[in-house]
């Protein structure tokens, strides 16, 4: 688990100086250093250990956070990002203490949406319920896309730590749809990266539509965890709305039978996305507390987002999905394809929790814990992921929750293991289960995102010297005195 | 133009010691010092200020490239990488001189075909061509995309250099079509970026197929023109073949209705590629030296291509496009869309060069001069810029040839004036290079972004880019390349 | 008054949210109560489930019981046209899209079976979302 | 031998680029040789084209054309792709106005227009690309 080297965070200046600094910086309303708020900080659903950051700071402008960066560097005291708290891998815990930036309550603003160029301007805090309500509510042709998580957590930090969507299959990595950055940098400097990258102090609105051609240093950021800077703006892209919707179900009576689907329907390009997880999350979706599968019951499920802009648009995906099916089973798979939303209706509509995304998967916050090991995987493994995985739930006893995507056009896939569990009860036989599937994963190429630190130790055994070293020197150059979120990646 | 610093790099190092020393690395048959040989490298097409490098070598593995850049790195001397030079903005010429590492002669092999993950994994000297030829021969169902560039120019330095394809509307920038790469920096180490970095020397060929979702050390390699390291492997993403492919070619009449012509059809998404070009473009094809539009003609030839899997999938294509070309014609636009291959064989079968990539575009080829002013731009900027571009074109009177795409669905555009001139008639390249310069001033002033820029133009941006922006790179170089050996000279450093 | 075990299987789930949405319904009890009757159902290309109606009381089982007064079988997306009125029954019986043994002569029994089972899959088919929103209205 | 005046503006080039396919074809030079008509040929949407043929010579005009036309041919370009691929009958599309002529009754004229022309178009679309291939096949 995360090894946590003990650093004295006050020796250049005391504990009181700095009390005294932010609230001259954020004022005393926004500052505080009392445990009771302090403690909502120092853990997060996962297992990964807590640890109490020292002050919590609201910030509502760029100034305020120029000054606190620094203040902290030449201090060396560490700066936590936080957003909303809900990524899953204990990435804002403050490991050395230190001061946990909350964007969540001020900098929340949605600064601007190009209804042409397709893209929305946010500050850090906004949330995706928020972004949704905003596109709905005021420019109804465009869409962003949601990933399966709750709709008050951050657009901003599941795009910089390249979370997938509901539109994964189509446009792959969030990382991907990043137009431009406002960035704050260890010296205090602004840095506006992207096709704002012009005019001396401000930005047109017009002018966050792209992150190249100029040398891409938007990559010093991306998945970085906030090692590198702090973000004050991000520019992502918006989709067209296409008005045919006719979500697709699949069921998956053979084990891997999921494997060759996700492969093939990638390809197709006809999906905008592919959400397959083990039946068992889907009989939690309808209220089964501790669900179990039947051998009758199919092994996954899988729910695909399809829109059009014409029926007859509509008519010729589905054709080619049915194509595809068919010949999978006449190959030996025991496929079928349901019109989801007709389904749900039968089978109980909180099942439509999993599609009209972003929404709240109950069920999962009906338990203290959740945890998993998210990762990129390459789709020709899918089939042994599957199989392994299977076999470590079953010999812990713990029901399979699998999640299964397929990733821009199907270039490669997502595996995500994910475990709910009751803190403080069964914890340390969740952690050893976790563990052991984080090991054959990785071992069969998967590369997890958003990883904690315990994971990143692992990583670090396998990954080539010549990267580790290049990371190291660019954290260095990035953050000498490694203020920004120390303890990501074990820096 | 470019000012050349001038910098000794023989101060640490006598260039009969170089000479020893790459001979050991490379052998005595792969580097040259004879200016017989050095000349060719000494220019390209564009305008942009020849300089001849000291060495050529011709490496055909990693391990010299290693030995060398550490060599390099302890005496200061320049290294420039070299695929084909078909660049379009000196981006090979060796302002300081130095030592010119040809990848294009031996280090040109396709290592992989990834089937399933629908990746290649290229060494840098790999063609379009060759790429081209080798799939359709073994992997039919994959294809990649092709800019408007010769089958001889290179493929990584177009991913490198985000240059854009015929897939672009559908995909974007071919920035973010990269999956991973090794790397030389340095101080001779040799790193590999993407999911290919598990493994301590060498990475299954399977695992090159993702750029995320570690931290993302790509960025540093990306669009820098070789100033952080040199690359040795490339990989590139591949997509699917699809049966039915047809182009269609919209004719539009009105100077500027050409842009929301191109802004429309390409949020509907359902097109792999959309180019436009001046009408007098399309009549270049047909060697007319130097074509002029008469009134009644059109002012901009539009091209579409659609593919699809089945016909179905096509038809519901077509439609829409139908619709959407309908709507634009209802709103007062004037849009004659025809089936390219049709048309053009009544027309002339040249155009065809503009159809079936790589191909030599031969009106550009059968210049000389080459050069132009790519850029990024703004879609909502399009009507502004092709009117003024083309005020300036006619000030100069030299032939408006203006060449724009609609990217990644519509989220932004490519708008790239073109000149083709004689390199050796008096006078000509500083006529050219005028109106260029006023056509960089105009463009930059709309928001328009440089892709593969000459030092000239870093130099004019620089003055417009936040000081932060430049901080952060200058650091980052400054640190990639303490001593700048890698292409010193690129974004004036 | 009738009650309804919640069972914990894809299927019968999906039954149970049909009758459910009816369980207080007048006419509905009407046909339910003391029918006490097992019924089959296969649902195509999943398992069969029991419906054993006893007393007020409707219990699920993931079997084939011994003999069954009825036994159903059609495939689900016959189900979904059935519910969203795009085949109609007695068609899909003609058709042999849906298959019933055990109908016998018993004018009542086709009377029941059609109102518990078909006319409760069509009302749940045609219901608005509504409760769904109402489920997630704070998150949304 | 015909020679052919080179085009310089969209019509006259795909003019020219028909005629030229069959300048040195025995038919076609009988047929054109000594002709000495004058053609104005328009596809709606663009502009005319007059295209006078002088002995042994094919020259065009985009303006100031002359008093005497023998032959006006107007066509839009869809009826103009259609008659060259062969989905459209000439004379259909002359009964259905699809191809407006002034100077029908010139009758001999009209079909020897035809003969020169459509017949030639129709050569030139059924040919496979060949020549273009030739042109850059080393690019290939």
């Amino acid at each position: 688990m995360t090894v946590i080297k003990q650093r004295n965070i006050f020796e250049k200046i005391s504990k009181d100086n700095v009390y005294s600094k932010l609230l001259e910086i954020f004022g005393s309303d926004y500052v505080t250093n009392k445990d009771v708020d302090l403690y909502p900080y120092s853990q997060d659903m996962t297992e990964n250990k807590p640890h109490m950051p020292d002050f919590i700071v609201i910030p509502e402008s760029k100034e305020q956070l120029i000054e606190l960066v620094k203040f902290c560097n030449e201090y060396s005291i560490p700066i936590v990002p936080y957003t909303t708290g809900n990524n899953v891998g204990g990435l804002t815990i403050p490991d050395y203490g230190g001061i946990v930036v909350d964007f969540g309550k001020k900098m929340n603003k949605i600064l601007h949406i190009d209804d042409n160029m397709m893209y929305a301007l946010l500050e850090p805090g906004v949330t995706f319920g928020q972004l949704k309500k905003h596109l709905d509510e005021n420019f109804p042709t465009l869409r962003y896309s949601f990933p399966n998580a709750p709709p008050y957590s951050g657009v901003v930090g599941n795009a910089l730590l390249s979370g997938m969507t509901n539109l994964g299959a189509k446009i792959g990595s969030m990382a991907d749809s990043i137009n431009g950055l406002e960035v704050i940098t260890v010296d205090g400097n602004v840095a506006r990266i992207g096709s704002c990258f012009y005019g001396n102090d401000k930005a047109e609105d017009d002018s966050w539509w792209c992150r190249y051609p100029m040398p891409d240093l938007l990559g010093l950021f991306v998945n970085f965890q906030g090692m590198t800077g702090l973000v004050t703006k991000c520019a992502v892209q918006l989709w067209p709305k296409e008005p045919i919707e006719k979500p697709q179900l699949v069921v998956f009576f053979g084990l891997t039978d999921l494997g060759p689907f996700l492969r093939e329907v990638g390809r197709a390009d006809i999906v905008n996305d592919v959400a397959a997880f083990s039946v068992e999350v889907a009989k939690m979706e309808v209220g089964i507390p501790e669900p179990v599968k039947y051998p009758e019951e199919p092994f996954y499920t899988a729910v695909m987002p399809m829109t059009a802009k014409t029926e007859n648009q509509m008519n010729a995906k589905l054709e080619i999905l049915k194509d595809i099916i068919e010949k999978l089973n006449k190959e030996g798979t025991d496929i079928h394809l349901i019109d989801y939303s007709e389904f749900a209706k039968i089978f109980g509509l909180k099942a439509l929790n999993i599609y009209n995304l972003p929404s709240q998967i109950l069920s999962l916050h009906e338990y203290s814990g959740l945890t998993w090991f998210g990762a990129y995987a390459p789709t020709h493994k899918f089939e042994e992921l599957i199989e392994k995985t299977d076999a470590l739930y079953r010999k812990h006893g713990v029901p399979p929750f699998n999640y299964l995507k397929i990733m821009k056009g199907g270039h490669y896939g997502i595996f995500r293991p994910i475990i709910r569990f009751k803190k403080f009860t069964d914890q340390d036989k969740i952690v050893r289960l976790l563990e052991e599937i984080a090991d054959v994963c990785i071992d069969l190429g998967c590369i997890p995102y958003k990883t904690p630190s315990w994971l990143t130790a692992k990583l670090r055994k396998k990954i080539n010297p010549g990267w580790i070293s290049l990371f190291e020197k660019i954290k260095h150059c990035m953050d000498p005195n490694n203020i920004f979120n120390p303890g990501r990646w074990n820096t | 133009m470019t000012e050349t610093k001038d910098r000794d790099i023989y101060e640490k190092i006598s260039k009969e010691d170089v000479l020893k020393k790459l001979t050991e690395i490379f052998e005595e048959r792969n580097v040259t010092n004879k200016s017989g040989d050095l000349y060719p490298y000494s220019y390209d097409m564009t305008e942009c200020e020849p300089h001849m490098p000291d060495f050529i070598v011709i490496p055909e593995n990693a391990l010299q490239l290693i030995e060398l850049v550490k060599f390099c790195n302890s005496n200061l001397i320049p290294i420039v990488p070299f695929i084909s030079g078909n660049n379009v903005g000196g981006l090979t010429i060796p302002e300081n001189g130095g030592i010119l590492v040809d990848f294009g002669k031996k280090m040109n092999k396709i290592l992989h075909v990834d089937d399933n993950m629908m990746y290649a994994l290229l060494e840098p000297g790999v063609t379009f061509g060759q790429l081209k030829k080798h799939l359709d021969e073994n992997y039919p169902h994959l294809r990649y995309s092709y800019p408007f560039a010769p089958p001889y120019a290179g493929v990584v330095g177009n991913v490198l250099l985000s240059g854009m394809n015929n897939l672009s509307c559908k995909i974007g920038s071919m920035g973010d079509s990269i999956n991973g790469l090794e790397v030389i920096t340095a101080d001779g180490e040799i790193v590999r970026i993407g999911s290919c970095f598990y493994g301590k020397d060498e990475a299954a060929p399977d695992s090159w197929w993702c750029r995320y979702p570690m931290p993302d050390l790509m960025g540093v390699f990306i669009n820098w023109q070789g100033m952080t390291g040199l690359v040795t492997k490339c990989a590139v993403q591949l997509w699917p073949n699809p049966p039915i492919k047809k182009t269609y070619l919209a004719i539009v009449f009105g100077l500027t209705d050409v842009a929301p012509v191109m802004r429309e059809v390409s949020r509907t998404d359902i097109i792999d590629d959309i180019s436009a070009v001046s009408i007098e473009v399309v009549k270049m094809a047909v060697e007319l030296p130097i074509p002029t539009k008469f009134s009644g003609e059109p002012d901009f030839a539009s091209m579409f291509s659609i593919s699809a899997k089945t016909k179905k999938q096509f038809k519901a294509k077509e439609e829409i496009l139908f619709n959407e070309i309908e709507n634009l014609n209802k709103q007062g636009k004037n849009v004659i869309l025809v089936n390219a291959d049709e048309f053009v064989k009544l027309f002339n079968l040249r155009v065809r060069c503009y159809l079936d990539l790589p191909s030599v575009v031969l009106p550009l080829v059968e210049y000389s001069g080459l050069t132009w002013f790519g850029s990024y731009a703004p879609s909502h900027k399009l009507e502004e810029l092709i009117e003024k571009v083309n005020k300036l074109f006619n000030k100069h009177n030299i032939t408006p040839f203006i060449y724009m795409k609609m990217m990644k669905s519509g989220h932004y555009a490519i708008f790239r004036p073109i000149m083709r001139y004689n390199k050796f008639k008096e006078g000509e390249e500083e006529r050219y290079h005028m109106l260029l310069e006023e056509i960089t001033d105009v463009c930059i002033d709309l928001g328009c972004i440089p892709y593969k820029t000459p030092a000239w133009m870093t130099e004019k941006m620089r003055k417009k880019i936040n000081p932060g922006w430049i901080n952060l790179f200058e650091k980052l170089k400054k640190f990639m390349d303490p001593n700048n050996i890698f292409n010193p000279g690129r974004w004036n450093t | 008054m009738l009650n309804i075990e919640f069972p914990d299987d894809l299927i019968s789930l999906s039954l149970y949210n049909i009758f459910s949405s009816r369980k207080d319904e007048r006419k509905f009890i009407k046909h339910a109560k003391d029918w006490n009757k097992k019924i089959m159902l296969h649902i195509e290309p999943f398992y069969p489930v029991t419906v054993i109606f006893n007393g007020s009381n409707i219990r699920f089982e993931r079997k084939e019981y011994p003999e069954p007064d009825m036994k159903v079988k059609l495939h689900i997306n016959t189900m979904l046209d059935i519910a969203n009125d795009r085949l109609n029954p007695f068609f899909a019986i003609e058709e042999g899209k849906m298959e019933i043994e055990g109908l016998g002569e018993d004018s009542e029994k086709i009377m029941r079976f059609y109102n518990i089972f078909v006319v409760s899959m069509q009302m749940a088919a045609q219901e608005p979302n509504v409760n769904y929103y109402e489920i997630n209205k704070n998150t949304r | 031998m015909i020679s052919i005046q080179k085009g310089e503006d969209l019509i006259t080039i795909t003019l020219q680029n028909i005629l030229s396919y069959r300048k040195n074809d025995e038919d076609f030079i009988n047929l054109v040789l000594n002709w000495n008509k004058k053609v104005l040929i328009e596809l709606e949407g663009f502009y005319p084209v007059e295209v006078i043929f002088d002995h042994d010579e094919i020259r065009f005009k985009i303006k100031d054309f002359d008093k005497k036309i023998n032959l006006k041919v107007k066509m839009g370009i869809y009826t103009f792709l259609d008659l060259a691929y062969g989905r459209l009958n000439p004379i259909k599309a002359v009964f259905k106005r699809k191809l407006k002529i002034k100077g029908l009754l010139k009758i001999g004229t009209l079909l020897k227009f035809m003969k020169i022309f459509l017949k030639t178009m129709k050569m030139v679309a059924s040919d496979p690309n060949n020549n273009y291939y030739e042109l850059n096949k080393e690019t290939r």
